[in-house]
């Protein structure tokens, strides 16, 4: 075959290709997702990615705004105090197969979650409504729950203890409305077809592993606000660089770029824009009797050596990452404004010689030598870039061998919860716009507070903030817990997470939001 | 040949069986609990999953569970996405990383002839060299490498055209196949390259291959019918391990190319542990790897005569 | 006109070691319907001289260096593959030493010797496999139409070389190379396909270049005989003249040390000492001149020509020339001796 | 059969048999009696005969001659000093992060300037105007002076801009080149409040030109910004000069070693980790393929050679490795074998490796061994009573070494990269340390931008499997007698 023969063929097969479906006449956004989501039962859902898709399919109570404020959701109307809650749902509000959305449905989805046969991994969030963790640890039938429906547009909650952040967390998907009728507890959200909508989008189409389509629905209480047609992912893919190149060849509109990927992205000159996802990371300690971070010098000899700025400017490699300043972040909301704007902070300063002094104070409780430290991480490419960045750190600020202990998943939760490791690099993404979705994660009665920080004071002032839903008070305790915790040197905050995303021109209104489902596409307008 | 077939499918049977039980005393053994999520869970609620799941019963009876389900041919529920039947799963995504596994590892060894028999006819010359230097460049480069370069061509491709020419990920139509194929076969196709080249070489100086010429035959004959039917044995022998090496290898380009097969799952449940997932796709993928070993072997027994009469008396 | 014309062949091979000079101007001819036996020590070069004359030698490392073959008047030597390929098969006809490995294993007795009908004679599909079943039968293969699509794994040594014959004979050959046929067989079976080569040789006037190293074999079957030694022809004579008036000191050795076959003449068998020369760098004079016991100071210095002491009967020692004569032992057959210079002018 | 008659009955006219007759005749008249005295015997036992060797000197002899082995020989050896002399003579700690140098390409020696410590740098915040918005932001003016707080250098670049009546927050952008068309770079700053007027950057900073824009917004961004550039002059924080030069003070010179093959995502000199990754990706892509190809072989040749059950039994038992997943197992040998976190996971891997990687060799060297089980010189081996295993191992494998060979040296690469792809569940090389293919891995995400960091790492792979590809025909050509002609 000489070459130019093989050319010629060569050339021929390209031509002989028709181009792929002329655009579709509706108007339509392309997505891609990371994963598959694994659930789209929203008694059940847990993950980001189902989470945003259920944001766009379903509307509880409220839902979130153009800027993250609560706005109406099936509810027209409603009142909250310390005992009690009722709302008033809107007449017009329809199920995708033109049911009307009536009251009962909250009930049946709220008693579906608690019920322990459902066995939701998110119920403690419905944990606020009366007898909520009795009926979930099975001690109650699941029609003790503090909530009714006395007609179909009326919904009573009785709350167990005031709280404070409840209208936030009645845009939560767990708080989603289910209808009895219709829900059959193994095969629901398993199919587009096993799935009932009420929301601005219906699923349309889900090819398993490949593609999911979103239609408008057009019985949507709020449709004439949605102006787009479609929303289809026919991508399902971890990998940046596809995503990257998806992005490029213009067969997606949004990318979320990464570390890798930046200095490409400037070379494409890709307009992009960045978003504090709300999620802090920090190192947290293990304090079980037989560890040696159980000892207070070392905690804080670590924590003086740790220069925050250098690590977030030039390790974790993302413009716009915030400085680790406390276990609740910047913007978390506080009385009335930031909780961080009234209740500041000083920056702390790393200071060798005070570091060496701790140093020398734990050595001498520690019986004169201290042993290597297990360092516990996950086996993503990032986390053993600064796994390495702190060995060295340490090693030669302190003389201190830190040993890398990399697991995938289940393996690294697991030694999490059995407290195999000295330290673990740690993060906490909020579920509610409130400090205490951070602040209870450190009390000792909470199952995620895997390194069994035990303080007594921050038990009783976080306590103190749960008992009661007057901001003011709230606020100053949770203050002063995380105060206790930072003193402690219980965690060393490291950096709160911003993530680097870019969109195609011809989209626009794209709201991300820290809480709830997110991104949020039910704003765009598409221009061409 | 019939008897021999239904002795091997038996045996394959049996083998089956023990990659099952295998993997099912693996899984308990490696540490890690398959429920926990990332947020940590209040002790009701994970005993009404294990309930769910049957973990909360003794290994041994789990095992006996195991055992009856699979022989009426259920797996049971994912537990990461435990609305999907594990059945449903292999249903929806087997037929795609077989498709895949089979279209590469058809390039592979067609590839893997053609070019090992060039090389072996021109040894030593340019051309020989050049494809060596190609198959080292095939195997010490990580296959994601070629998987971008790929994409990288695919989006010039189509921006110089206009048109979509090469998808640069997807699933669906001939073109998507195109890159995926070449990327996921290139590795085994350089060493069947090799492979072939070096039987070649050792053919060519067979006495029969003498015999041939001196029968005055012409070349194309000598060299089909005698020198590359005698050397393409070695290569089949190495199609049933090249399977395994093509379809763990998916894992790479199913992520890369967005591919909705069975390769992403495998890695995912062994991460997640999840239980059921990892004993249906195991024991999915050990069948059709013993079924395609027999089968190779059959071929081969088709080939080489001496052995397929040697397992016929056996 | 002679069937076959060898003029000064020269092959040589490189390898790891050097060039080897394997054939170092061979010359010899046939008449059609006669028979030429080659006979020598393993790696005198009888093997490496036929293949290079069928164009078998694989090149590289193999080199024909110089010489002409002329088959039936036409130059053979160095033919362009595709002309080559004409004659290979189907004018001459070759059958090898090993009959185990010299048969494709993966393909039917009857495909092997069938596709040599159907590329010479476009003889193809059930014609071609009645035509492989005669010829089975022909070279005396039982139950030929069964055994036609058996594999040459399932035939004993015999009969694979019956099989090989076959094929050699398949297109009425006018000449038949066998190279060294009988060697890898026992006694009995070597007799019998000597017999049939034979048979086949009366029936069809196929002339014959028969390769061995086994005097018995060339007693039974050949014409004439040369007799090769390092590379060379050193002695050419009929079948008689070759046993009873050997005019080489190799061939008198090779006779020494073969049993007798009367059983009277009980004398000890005495081996030729020594070996071979290296053919890396062949010896300046005679080759043989180093286990030769009647060896003199020319034959160091020179290599003897391969002289006609009579016109069917010529060999390469100076001990025919004028001036060795007198040193000529009585067991070497005299001829015309070469002249001194004198005579010469005279 | 006639010798061809002379085509002149003249006596001194020899057969041509002869090169160049003419000559012959002349050489043939200039004997004198004297040239046929008989020469004594001894002097002719003398004969040149070939020194018998053994086979393996023989091997030994024709792979010496083999210029393309001996090359690749030598290669091999100089990658093996590479790894283990080479640390003595580049005295870099390969697991020493230099952070104002991540992902460099090759670069030369460089003196640069220590900078003085900054002091902390605090927001300023203007009391005069409010924090929230008033005006919708797509109206938005832009600011209207953008200065700079203090010199910008590579540790800092401190700015502040007026505000903007209206405005809720600013974006702060930095490019590396000139923004237009609504580019403005990399978002490097998100300012929350209206009245917040100053901003540092401090991300990732190079000694290069920056354009720097200002954005005002609030629920949308404003179309008006204003930009400046900047050129940062070369130069080192107080930490990292000291983490070189423990006395370094603000204002000496640090001297930056030259490094040939760049740094890596942490700053750490390239060559280093090559230098002691080698070792580990060496050792495991030699001996795991060997180890593992050695049980294949026998496993391979006994199945072969018995044939029969036990080769049923063998074949079951390689089709049942085969078909075990392959991750799980290896997580299964790591916490079975392998040591707690730090400690190396090399022998674990090792023997991973060697427990699943050995039944491609298996079905091929069987697959050989039974077409060659037939052959007479095995018959032959058999009737002279040589034990089963001696007939295998002196007769039957030798003659299949051309695809076990062939095997060996595609399997090196393969226990390289799956050595890097085990350290990222913990097993193998312990971090800080990497090996080759750990290199690969963390050099493919920006391959299209610092392509360094992908290249080198594959570079040396692929010459050494190069190296042990050729090794392996040459081996295969010096042991295989049959080939003694050919090459």
């Amino acid at each position: 075959m000489t070459p130019r023969r093989l050319l010629a063929l060569l050339a021929l097969c390209f031509a002989g290709l028709a181009p792929l479906s002329a655009g579709a006449e509706p108007r339509t956004l392309k997505l891609l997702i990371s994963s598959e989501p694994p659930q789209m039962n929203s008694a059940k859902a847990t993950d980001q990615i189902s989470g945003m898709l259920l944001g766009h399919l379903m509307e509880g109570l409220t839902r979130y705004g153009q800027n993250g404020e609560l706005i109406a959701g099936i509810a027209e109307s409603w009142h909250i105090d310390d005992q009690r809650a009722s709302f008033q749902l809107r007449r017009g509000a329809l199920w995708s197969d033109g049911k009307p959305v009536r009251a009962q449905d909250f009930v049946f989805g709220w008693r579906t979650v608690v019920d322990p046969k459902t066995a939701s991994e998110y119920a403690f969030i419905l944990y606020p409504l009366k007898n909520a963790e009795a009926i979930n640890g099975g001690k109650l039938p699941p029609s003790a729950l503090g909530v009714s429906a006395p007609d179909d547009h009326t919904l009573e909650i009785v709350f167990e203890n005031p709280c404070g952040y409840f209208l936030g967390l009645t845009a939560f998907p767990t708080y989603l409305p289910l209808r009895e009728d219709f829900y059959k507890s193994e095969r629901y959200g398993a199919d587009a077809s096993d799935l009932l909508t009420n929301g601005p989008f219906n699923l349309t189409r889900w090819v398993h592993g490949a593609s999911l389509t979103l239609d408008k629905n057009p019985q949507y209480w709020n449709a004439d606000r949605i102006h787009v047609d479609r929303i289809e992912i026919p991508y399902i893919t971890s990998d940046p660089n596809t995503a990257y190149n998806l992005f490029l060849d213009k067969k997606v509109d949004t990318l979320g770029i990464s570390k890798e990927n930046l200095d490409r992205a400037q070379a494409d000159r890709l307009k992009m824009k960045a978003f504090a996802d709300g999620s802090v990371w920090y190192m947290e300690f293990n304090f079980r009797q037989e560890r040696v971070t159980r000892n207070y010098h070392l905690r804080k000899a670590l924590q003086l050596v740790f220069d925050a700025k250098e690590y977030v400017s030039r390790v974790v490699g993302i413009p716009g990452t915030k400085v680790g300043v406390s276990l609740i972040p910047a913007w978390v909301p506080g009385v009335n404004g930031r909780f961080r704007v009234e209740f500041p902070l000083a920056p702390r300063k790393t200071d060798f010689a005070e570091a060496k002094r701790h140093l020398e104070l734990a050595r001498q409780e520690l019986g004169g030598t201290i042993p290597p430290l297990v360092w516990l991480t996950d086996d993503g490419p990032a986390a053993g870039r600064q796994a390495e960045y702190f060995q060295y750190l340490f090693l030669t600020r302190l003389g201190i061998e830190l040993r890398i202990d990399r697991q995938i998943f289940k393996q690294r939760l697991a030694k999490m919860t059995a407290g195999d490791f000295d330290i673990v690099s740690a993060g906490w993404g909020p579920d509610f716009a409130d400090p205490m979705t951070y602040a209870d994660l450190f009390t000792t009665w909470n199952d995620n507070n895997r390194g069994k920080y035990k303080s007594e004071k921050y038990d009783e002032l976080i306590r103190k903030a749960q008992s009661t839903s007057d901001a003011p008070t709230r606020m100053s305790s949770m203050a002063a817990a995380e105060q206790v915790l930072l003193e402690d040197v219980g965690i060393v905050p490291m950096n709160e997470r911003v993530i680097i995303y870019a969109h195609q021109p011809r989209v626009s209104g794209i709201v991300r939001h820290v809480v709830g489902p997110d991104p949020d596409y039910t704003w765009i307008t598409l221009s061409d | 040949m019939l008897r021999y077939t239904l002795k091997r499918l038996g045996a394959g049977l049996l083998t089956v069986y023990f990659i099952a039980t295998a993997t099912f005393l693996a899984m308990h053994f490696v540490p890690g609990d398959p429920i926990a999520g990332n947020k940590a869970m209040r002790p009701e609620i994970r005993q009404n999953l294990e309930r769910k799941y049957g973990l909360d019963k003794p290994v041994s009876v789990q095992y006996v569970v195991f055992l009856r389900n699979m022989l009426h041919g259920d797996f049971g529920i994912s537990f990461t996405q435990p609305n999907r039947l594990v059945n449903d799963i292999i249903k929806d995504h087997f037929p795609v990383s077989a498709l895949l596994g089979v279209l590469a590892l058809s390039v592979a060894s067609i590839g893997g002839v053609l070019f090992g028999s060039l090389t072996a006819v021109v040894r030593g010359k340019l051309t020989d060299r050049t494809v060596m230097f190609f198959v080292i460049l095939a195997v010490s480069v990580p296959s994601f490498v070629f998987a971008a370069l790929a994409q990288q061509l695919a989006i010039l491709a189509n921006a110089g055209a206009g048109t979509t020419l090469l998808p640069v990920a997807g699933w669906g139509s001939l073109r998507h196949m195109l890159m995926p194929t070449l990327v996921l076969g290139l590795g085994t196709m350089a060493f069947l390259t090799r492979l072939m080249r070096s039987s070649m070489l050792e053919i060519v100086n067979q006495d029969y291959i003498r015999t041939a010429k001196a029968k005055g035959l012409p070349t194309h004959r000598v060299f089909f019918s005698h020198q590359l039917r005698n050397a393409i044995l070695p290569v089949i022998t190495v199609l049933g391990p090249s399977i395994a090496a093509i379809t763990t290898g998916g894992f790479v380009v199913e992520t890369v190319f967005s591919i909705p097969g069975l390769g992403r799952y495998f890695v995912q449940a062994v991460q997640q542990l999840d239980y059921t997932v990892i004993m249906g796709l195991t024991v999915f993928y050990g069948a059709f790897l013993v079924f395609m070993v027999i089968l190779v072997d059959i071929i081969y027994g088709f080939i080489d005569p001496r052995i397929s009469l040697a397992k016929a008396a056996s | 006109m002679s069937l076959l014309t060898v003029e000064d062949l020269r092959v040589e091979f490189d390898t790891y070691g050097g060039i080897v000079k394997a054939v170092r101007g061979v010359g010899f001819s046939l008449e059609p319907g006669k028979s030429l036996a080659i006979v020598g020590e393993s790696g005198c070069g009888k093997s490496v001289s036929v293949q290079a004359l069928m164009g078998l030698i694989p090149t590289p490392p193999g080199r024909i260096t110089g010489g002409s073959v002329r088959f039936q008047g036409k130059e053979i030597l160095g033919l362009p593959l595709r002309e080559a390929n004409l004659i290979r098969g189907k004018e001459i006809g070759m059958i090898f030493q090993d009959p185990m490995s010299s048969l494709n294993p993966t393909m039917t007795v009857g495909k092997q010797i069938g596709e040599t009908l159907r590329y010479h004679e476009g003889v193809t599909g059930d014609a071609a496999r009645k035509a492989a079943i005669e010829l089975l039968e022909r070279v005396g293969i039982p139950e030929a139409s069964s055994r036609v699509d058996a594999f040459p794994f399932q035939f004993s040594g015999g009969m694979r070389q019956r099989v090989m014959i076959a094929m050699a004979i398949a297109c009425r050959p006018s000449l038949l190379i066998a190279d060294e046929p009988t060697t890898a067989l026992d006694v009995t079976v070597q007799a019998q396909i000597l017999e049939l080569i034979a048979e086949l040789q009366r029936e069809t006037q196929m002339s014959l270049i028969l390769i061995t190293h086994d005097l018995g074999v060339v007693a039974r079957v050949a014409d004439d005989v040369a007799v090769m030694y390092a590379g060379q022809i050193v002695e050419t004579a009929s079948v008689d003249d070759i046993f009873y008036r050997p005019a080489h000191p190799y061939t008198l050795g090779l006779q020494a040390a073969r049993p007798p076959a009367d059983e009277q003449l009980r004398r000890k068998l005495e081996p030729i000492l020594g070996s071979p020369p290296d053919l890396f760098r062949p010896p300046a004079g005679c080759a043989y001149r180093a286990r030769c016991p009647w060896a003199m100071r020319v034959c160091e210095a020179q290599d003897p020509p391969l002289w006609p002491l009579e016109p069917q009967h010529s060999s390469r020692c100076w001990l025919h020339h004028e001036y060795g004569s007198e040193r000529r032992p009585e067991r070497l057959h005299h001829g015309a001796s070469m002249p001194a210079p004198g005579a010469a002018q005279a | 059969m006639s010798v061809q008659q002379p085509v002149a009955i003249h006596p001194a006219q020899p057969v041509r048999s002869a090169p160049g007759a003419a000559e012959r005749t002349r050489a043939l008249a200039a004997l004198t009696r004297g040239d046929f005295e008989p020469v004594p015997r001894e002097s002719l036992e003398r004969g040149p005969s070939r020194p018998s060797l053994s086979y393996w000197q023989d091997a030994w002899i024709r792979l010496r001659k083999n210029k393309q082995a001996l090359v690749s020989l030598g290669i091999i050896i100089a990658l093996v000093l590479f790894t283990l002399l080479g640390p003595l003579l580049w005295r870099e700690d390969p697991s020493a992060p230099s952070l104002s140098r991540i992902s460099r390409g090759p670069s030369l020696v460089s003196d640069v300037p220590v900078l003085p410590e900054l002091a902390p740098f605090t927001e300023e915040t203007r009391a005069d105007v409010p924090p929230l918005p008033q005006a919708d932001g797509a109206t938005l003016a832009a600011p209207s002076k953008l200065e700079w707080l203090e010199p910008p250098s590579v540790q800092a670049v401190r700015m502040r801009w007026d505000p903007v009546p209206g405005a809720a927050g600013y974006l702060i952008y930095r490019s590396q080149d000139p923004p237009a068309g609504g580019y403005f770079g990399l978002p490097v700053g998100t300012i929350e409040a209206g009245n917040v007027v100053s901003f540092e950057d401090s991300f990732n900073l190079e000694d290069r030109k920056y354009y720097y824009s200002v954005v005002a917004r609030n629920v949308s961004e404003s179309k008006q910004s204003i930009t400046r550039e900047v050129v940062l002059s070369p130069g080192i924080s107080l930490g990292d000069a000291q983490a070189i030069r423990p006395g370094a003070q603000p204002g000496e010179m640090v001297h930056f070693a030259v490094r040939p093959f760049g740094t890596d995502a942490l700053g750490r000199d390239l060559l280093a980790r090559l230098m002691a990754g080698g070792r580990v990706s060496l050792f495991i892509g030699f001996f795991a393929p060997l180890v593992a190809l050695s049980i294949g072989v026998l496993i391979g040749g006994i199945a072969g050679f018995a044939g029969g059950k036990i080769d049923q039994w063998l074949m079951r038992i390689t089709d049942f490795v085969l078909a075990l997943p392959f991750l799980l197992f290896m997580i299964l040998f790591k916490v079975m074998l392998g040591g707690g976190p730090g400690q190396s996971g090399i022998s674990a891997m090792l023997v991973a490796l060697i427990a699943l990687s050995w039944t491609g060799v298996a079905r091929l060297t069987r697959g050989q061994v039974l077409s060659l089980r037939e052959s007479e010189f095995v018959q032959a081996a058999r009737l002279l009573g040589a034990r089963p295993l001696y007939i295998l191992l002196r007769h039957l494998l030798p003659n299949t070494l051309g695809v076990i060979l062939v095997s060996f040296t595609f399997a090196i690469p393969g226990a390289i990269f799956t050595e890097a792809f085990l350290s990222f569940i913990g097993m193998g090389v312990e971090p800080p340390a990497a090996s080759w293919g750990s290199m690969c891995n963390d050099g493919i995400g920006t391959f299209l931008t610092h392509p360094h960091e992908l290249i080198f790492p594959a570079v040396f792979i692929s010459v050494a499997v190069l190296a042990f590809n050729l090794l392996g025909d040459g081996l295969r050509d010096a042991l295989d007698p049959k080939m003694r002609s050919v090459e």
